[in-house]
């Protein structure tokens, strides 16, 4: 019995203390990481992003790396598990020592690892759109937040469609509080958000909620739903006959390739907002996605705005490193914020430095046959939301999610 | 009136849905007394297998019919004969060892088929009641379990082959000294419990998308509803998938999807504990 | 060799991990990179987790499906009442009692229902569940309990650290490391101790047979559910652990959860205390070793780790270990030493 | 407190339409040794397990040392002094015999006095060879024996044992016969049997149960010289 516990301590106590983490990298390379869930429910989301994050990180190498050093990117695969997020969040700042780390696909995750980075004083960038709000010095977000998106389609939809909306979103903060601004924006525009249903993750069957949108017949639905669980709503719609007959927007749908999986039957005629379309018909959108099927084939994930935003998160790091001249933290901050735009394939994305937000141009799209087609763009749409709350000029430590009421 | 006749149409889709997705379970854990774990997995792989069959251009009927069932029925007699025939009568290792399976197939599916959220279209329209339009894939299903049932009652208890099979797992050491080899007996049951998960998994994957991870979410429900079901096999999950389908819909449209599960859950546990060998175990005494 | 008699020999184990845990504390903190330490923190909070069921099912014979029940519960309590009362001490006394609480009401619902054990493994399992569901989705701000936001999904990633009793400074996690090895040893001290104690081997007769141990005036129902509450206790303290090292979110009541911990107890050996703990750090290093690497779904190997260990070692490594080395000692030793054979 | 150790008054047990004890009176003095007999089916075992708590009797009370204990936990019974030999050797298959008798001494505070007690029960069975053995792996009749060893040491007011014979070879049912009459010497005993070889060996006092009820009692050889009772056992009269 003793001889045993004592090989057994042995063993585990060395297997910890060994760096496995026997990555070949050449001494003086930049380190960056990235964690976004490759496998898992949320593998839809995590793939392009991942995708065009190398894509931008092979620009930058192609041209010479940065301050003369090859960049090199360590990928965290957090499967899905908020869990594994916050681990490998603490290993890349405490044990890689990244300069930046590029991660979070749902809010929940940004907010489980953006105290944790602040904390061990490592840049983060957050790419994905989301809920608005976040007032953070050590945080930059290029994603589109609710007043670019919902602020335009709101106004479109009511106009459009008519004032009563029915709201499905998915139960976590991004839900909840997208919810909020549909019904604030809604009121603006003159409508009325009649019900709001909220599903968890998880959840397959909304056939429930058809009938109760039956019931209450309103004029145009509003869904903030994610994940693949969620699609069944799509089929499940379809399939009761409903298809085209109350007309459905969203900002999330088609964030998942929701339009790509689900058959035209049950995805035509949606419509989308977001700050990036892949069929933007523009010379800077074109090179881009030519240059993207080139390095990844004619088979490569469809680009969402989360994935274009990364592309344009780490053009925006280079900015600042190569303005800062260094890879210190706050060296780098002043740079971006003294001024950062990065000509993205959505339209010019230019750093606020008062909010760490982008303001980037926003189209409205509709499904029609497994890919959208753009009907109406906004360009240069400021982060009105979270301007209005958040001064990172004023009260630098500023370090909250700022949520309306 | 019409909103009350849909919510009653609703229930019946429900009860179809969860009769389906236990009566695999029911097999293998209620005649068999082995927990398998693996079932949500079963109902997957089903799913697949049904989307790859229309994939590869069969009549989406017979993949979801026929193909389903069949190739689950196959991993199902591979499994039996590699890792539970050496666990019979010890009934908590059968539950570790298919929880170790379900992690298995959970990271196989992952790495072949890849993540990504595939569907078919359902296969059959909708129809109208007053002002409402319904899916008519759901009763469909209802109707498909209700066929499973009564086949299975009738199999079970009027043919030799189902007394054989009761008898078997009633008393193993008899029925060999009664020359029945029960080693076939047992691969042949797991393998038509794991089919009918097939099946259920087949039939399910229209109406929600097939991803590696679906089976967690139905392995709970079909445990509670086979052990709430109680004894004999087919009547008690059948009874229990009315009465949990029933409070489960009634409790969705009243409140949210959550509150339905959760009450289905609740009324599982006081039914326990008021029926501590489930419904069949009192009424229904006796019937397969 | 008896479960009494393995337990007799408690003394030379307590002992044993007591220098293990010392040399921890004295070594790690200083050695090992910030990285390790937390992850070694984490494994544990697992450890006392795994600790919990090794207790309540290996000993106390109750298959408890739902242990995650108690751990999230513990983590809960911690987070609401850290963020409500501002004093971590107190709320670390939560983090321990609510479960515990809680364990009473559901043990006395439980076991006063002549329940077989599967039926009480299934009630166990559907408790977690519905623990998970409802915390899942108290999303919306309407969802608070004082000025503490349950937050649904996301969890509640603004739990105070633990402070040092009596201060207000939160642990670094040089000290969380040390306050996580002291509770890890203490755990383990505890369960050690308690089954030498007469209430532990009353515990032992009634797994081994309840109605015969009634027939001899134990009152087994209270017995078990003395066991139930002491093990949710202690659960409790790992959801603590946790919530400082990780953070509070409602995957701590998920399915996967209550699966780690019965094939941490299955793997390490029913039965045993030590072994659960081990199997718990060996996996949970091969899981996060194979998910940085990626070459393989981790899924794969635990499920295979798990089908070899319930097919072909069913006692678990521990004993297997010690059936191993009494074969060595066998051979190696020229003269079998009659008093260690025999015992 | 009345001069009778145990009496029962009217006690009925039924399950479902079956009637397996339909009003059963019976006084037992401390220091007796009494059999209780009958055909399969005749009620006795169903009366035991009244005795022992096991069933709850639908009628009737049954009073042990003044008490009412009809319907109590089991472990309430045996902590008020009854010590119980099931009919199938019920016992802590995982552990040794030592610590089987160590679990009996549930009241015994200190260590030397429970170790004494243990080698004085086991001593007095004849069991003490087996002391560090696991049951799990005994034999039959030591399993008995060990059983048997258990209630001894629990030194209760009342010893019930359920055919205590029942699966033991000749040599091991005459030394049980031994063994039971140097108990009842210190101990009143209640025994549950339909072996006659071994009742003659043990028994003064006699019950015999038919159809749920007190056919006859008395004396052991007086009993079985009746005719009813030949007749109830060779099954050729129902009363």
């Amino acid at each position: 019995m003793k001889i045993n516990r004592r090989l057994f301590l042995g063993g585990t106590a060395m297997a910890l203390t060994a760096p496995w983490v026997n990555r070949a990298f050449a001494a003086d390379d930049i380190m960056i990481a990235s964690i976004y869930d490759l496998s898992g429910g949320l593998e839809i989301y995590g793939q392009p992003i991942d995708a065009c994050l190398d894509l931008a990180v092979s620009e930058l190498n192609d041209a010479g790396g940065l301050l003369g050093r090859k960049v090199k990117v360590q990928k965290y695969d957090p499967q899905s598990n908020i869990q594994l997020y916050t681990q490998f969040a603490t290993e890349a700042a405490t044990s890689l020592k990244a300069s930046a780390v590029f991660g979070g696909i749902t809010s929940a995750s940004r907010e489980a690892i953006r105290p944790l980075l602040g904390r061990y004083q490592t840049l983060y960038f957050y790419s994905p759109l989301y809920e608005g709000g976040v007032c953070d010095r050590n945080t930059f977000l290029t994603g589109s937040t609710p007043s670019q998106t919902i602020g335009q389609l709101m106004p479109f939809a009511v106009k459009n469609f008519g004032k009563k909306v029915y709201v499905l979103a998915a139960d976590y903060n991004y839900g909840q509080i997208s919810a909020k601004w549909v019904r604030d924006y809604t009121g603006k525009a003159g409508g009325e958000v009649i019900a709001a249903e909220f599903f968890p993750l998880d959840v397959t069957d909304f056939s429930a909620a058809i009938q109760k949108i039956q019931r209450d017949k309103p004029d145009v639905i509003y869904t903030l739903l994610v994940g693949g669980n969620h699609m069944s709503f799509f089929r499940q719609w379809a399939a009761a006959g409903m298809a085209g007959k109350i007309p459905i927007v969203s900002t999330s749908f088609g964030g998942g390739n929701e339009h790509i999986v689900l058959t035209p039957a049950e995805s035509d005629g949606v419509m989308a907002a977001f700050g990036y379309f892949q069929e933007i018909k523009s010379p800077a959108n074109d090179a881009f996605v030519k240059r993207y099927h080139q390095k990844f084939g004619d088979k490569a994930p469809y680009v969402t705005e989360h994935a274009s935003a990364t592309y344009n998160a780490v053009h925006h790091w280079a900015n600042g490193v190569r303005k800062a001249n260094s890879l210190d933290r706050m060296a780098v901050i002043e740079a971006i914020e003294s001024g950062s735009t990065v000509a993205g394939p959505g339209g010019p994305s230019t750093i606020d430095p008062k909010t760490h937000h982008c303001a980037t141009d926003v189209h409205i799209g509709r499904v029609k046959n497994h890919s959208f087609e753009i009907l109406e763009s906004f360009p240069n749409q400021p982060p009105a939301d979270t301007a209005a709350v958040c001064n990172l000029a004023a009260n630098p430590n500023d370090n909250q999610q700022y949520v309306i009421q | 009136m019409d909103y009350f006749l849909v919510v009653l149409f609703q229930i019946a889709g429900t009860v179809g849905n969860l009769a389906l997705i236990s009566v695999g379970l029911a097999v293998i854990f209620g005649m068999m007394r082995v927990i398998n774990l693996a079932h949500g997995e079963f109902i997957m792989l089903g799913g697949f297998a049904a989307i790859f069959g229309v994939q590869a251009g069969i009549n989406i009927w017979i993949a979801m019919l026929v193909v389903a069932p069949l190739s689950v029925a196959f991993l199902g007699i591979v499994v039996e004969r590699l890792i539970m025939r050496r666990l019979y009568g010890r009934m908590v290792d059968t539950m570790l060892a298919s929880w170790g399976l379900s992690l298995l197939l959970i990271g196989l599916a992952t790495t072949f088929f890849g993540n990504r959220v595939v569907g078919i279209a359902a296969p059959v329209g909708s129809f109208q009641i007053g002002t409402y339009s319904l899916g008519a894939y759901d009763f469909v299903l209802t109707g498909i379990a209700l066929a499973v049932f009564s086949s299975g009652y009738a199999l079970l208890r009027f043919t030799p082959a189902g007394l054989i099979a009761r008898a078997t797992m009633q008393n193993r050491e008899m029925a060999s000294s009664l020359g029945i080899e029960p080693a076939r007996v047992y691969a042949i049951t797991f393998a038509i419990g794991a089919g009918l998960s097939g099946l259920a998994g087949g039939l399910l994957a229209p109406i929600s998308g097939v991803l590696p991870t679906m089976g967690v979410a139905y392995v709970a429900k079909a445990f509670i509803t086979v052990i709430t079901g109680g004894a004999s096999v087919i009547t008690g999950t059948a009874l229990s998938s009315v009465l949990l389908g029933s409070i489960n819909t009634v409790s969705t449209f009243l409140t949210t999807p959550v509150i339905g599960d959760v009450a289905l859950l609740l009324a599982a546990t006081i039914f326990l504990r008021i029926l501590p060998t489930g419904i069949t175990g009192r009424i229904f005494k006796g019937a397969p | 060799m008896t479960v009494m008699a393995l337990s007799r020999s408690g003394g030379v184990h307590v002992a044993l991990a007591a220098l293990a845990a010392l040399a921890g504390i004295v070594i790690l903190p200083n050695a090992a990179p910030l990285y390790t330490l937390i992850n070694v923190t984490l494994y544990m909070s697992m450890g006392v987790f795994a600790l919990s069921l090794a207790l309540l099912w290996g000993y106390g014979g109750i298959l408890c499906f739902g242990q995650s029940a108690f751990f999230g519960l513990g983590a809960y309590a911690y987070a609401v009442a850290a963020i409500n009362f501002g004093d971590t001490t107190l709320a670390a006394v939560f983090a321990i009692g609510v479960p515990a609480l809680f364990a009473a009401g559901l043990g006395y619902f439980l076991f006063y229902g002549r329940l077989s054990d599967v039926y009480l493994g299934v009630i166990t399992l559907t408790v977690t569940l519905i623990f998970f569901k409802l915390i899942n989705s108290t999303g919306g701000d309407a969802w608070r309990i004082g000025a503490a936001r349950l937050g649904g999904f996301n969890g509640i990633p603004t739990t105070p650290l633990l402070t040092i009793p009596f201060t207000r400074i939160p642990m670094s996690p040089a000290q969380m490391f040390i306050f996580a090895a002291i509770s890890l040893f203490s755990t383990y001290a505890l369960c050690k101790g308690l089954i030498v104690t007469r209430f532990g081997r009353a515990v032992i007769a009634v797994r081994e047979n309840e109605m015969r141990a009634e027939l001899l005036g134990y009152n087994a129902r209270r017995l078990k559910l003395a066991v139930f509450v002491i093990s949710a206790g202690i659960a409790g303290l790992a959801g603590l652990l946790f919530a400082n090292s990780v953070f509070v979110s409602p995957t701590m009541f998920s399915l996967s959860m209550a699966a780690q911990v019965l094939i941490w107890v299955v793997v390490g050996g029913l039965g045993t205390l030590f072994g659960p703990v081990a199997a718990c750090f060996a996996l949970q290093i091969a899981t996060a070793v194979l998910g940085k690497l990626g070459i393989v779904d981790p899924n794969i190997v635990l499920g295979l780790v798990l089908i070899i260990f319930v097919v072909f070692v069913p006692g678990g490594i521990q004993p297997a270990f010690a059936a191993l080395l009494h074969r060595l000692m066998d051979i190696r030793a020229d003269r079998p030493v009659a008093g260690e054979v025999a015992r | 407190m009345s001069d009778y150790l145990l009496e029962a008054k009217d006690v009925a047990m039924h399950f479902g339409g079956v009637k397996a004890l339909d009003g059963v009176d019976f006084r037992l003095r401390k220091g007796e040794l009494r059999c209780l007999l009958g055909p399969n089916g005749a009620g006795k075992t169903t009366f035991f397990r009244c005795l022992t708590g096991t069933h709850k009797p639908t009628r009737g009370r049954i009073l042990f040392k003044g008490a009412d204990i009809a319907g109590k936990e089991r472990y309430d019974i045996a902590r008020a002094g009854m010590g119980v030999k099931t009919q199938v050797p019920s016992l802590f298959d995982g552990l040794t015999a030592h610590e089987n008798l160590w679990l009996a001494l549930r009241t015994v505070k200190s260590a030397a006095e429970r170790e004494a007690r243990i080698a004085d029960a086991m001593e007095r069975v004849g069991v003490s060879a087996l002391r560090s053995g696991v049951l799990g792996r005994m034999a039959h009749g030591q399993r008995q024996l060990v059983e048997l060893a258990m209630v001894v040491a629990s030194d209760p007011d009342l010893v019930l044992l359920d055919e205590p014979a029942a699966g033991m070879t000749d040599v091991e049912v005459d030394r049980l016969a031994s063994i039971i009459r140097d108990l009842n010497r210190t101990h009143t005993v209640v025994v549950v049997e339909h072996d006659m070889h071994f009742i003659r060996m043990i028994a003064d006092q006699v019950t015999v149960f038919h159809q749920g009820r007190i056919l006859v009692e008395g004396h052991v050889e007086r009993i079985l010289a009746d005719q009813t009772v030949r007749d109830v056992y060779l099954g050729k009269k129902h009363v």
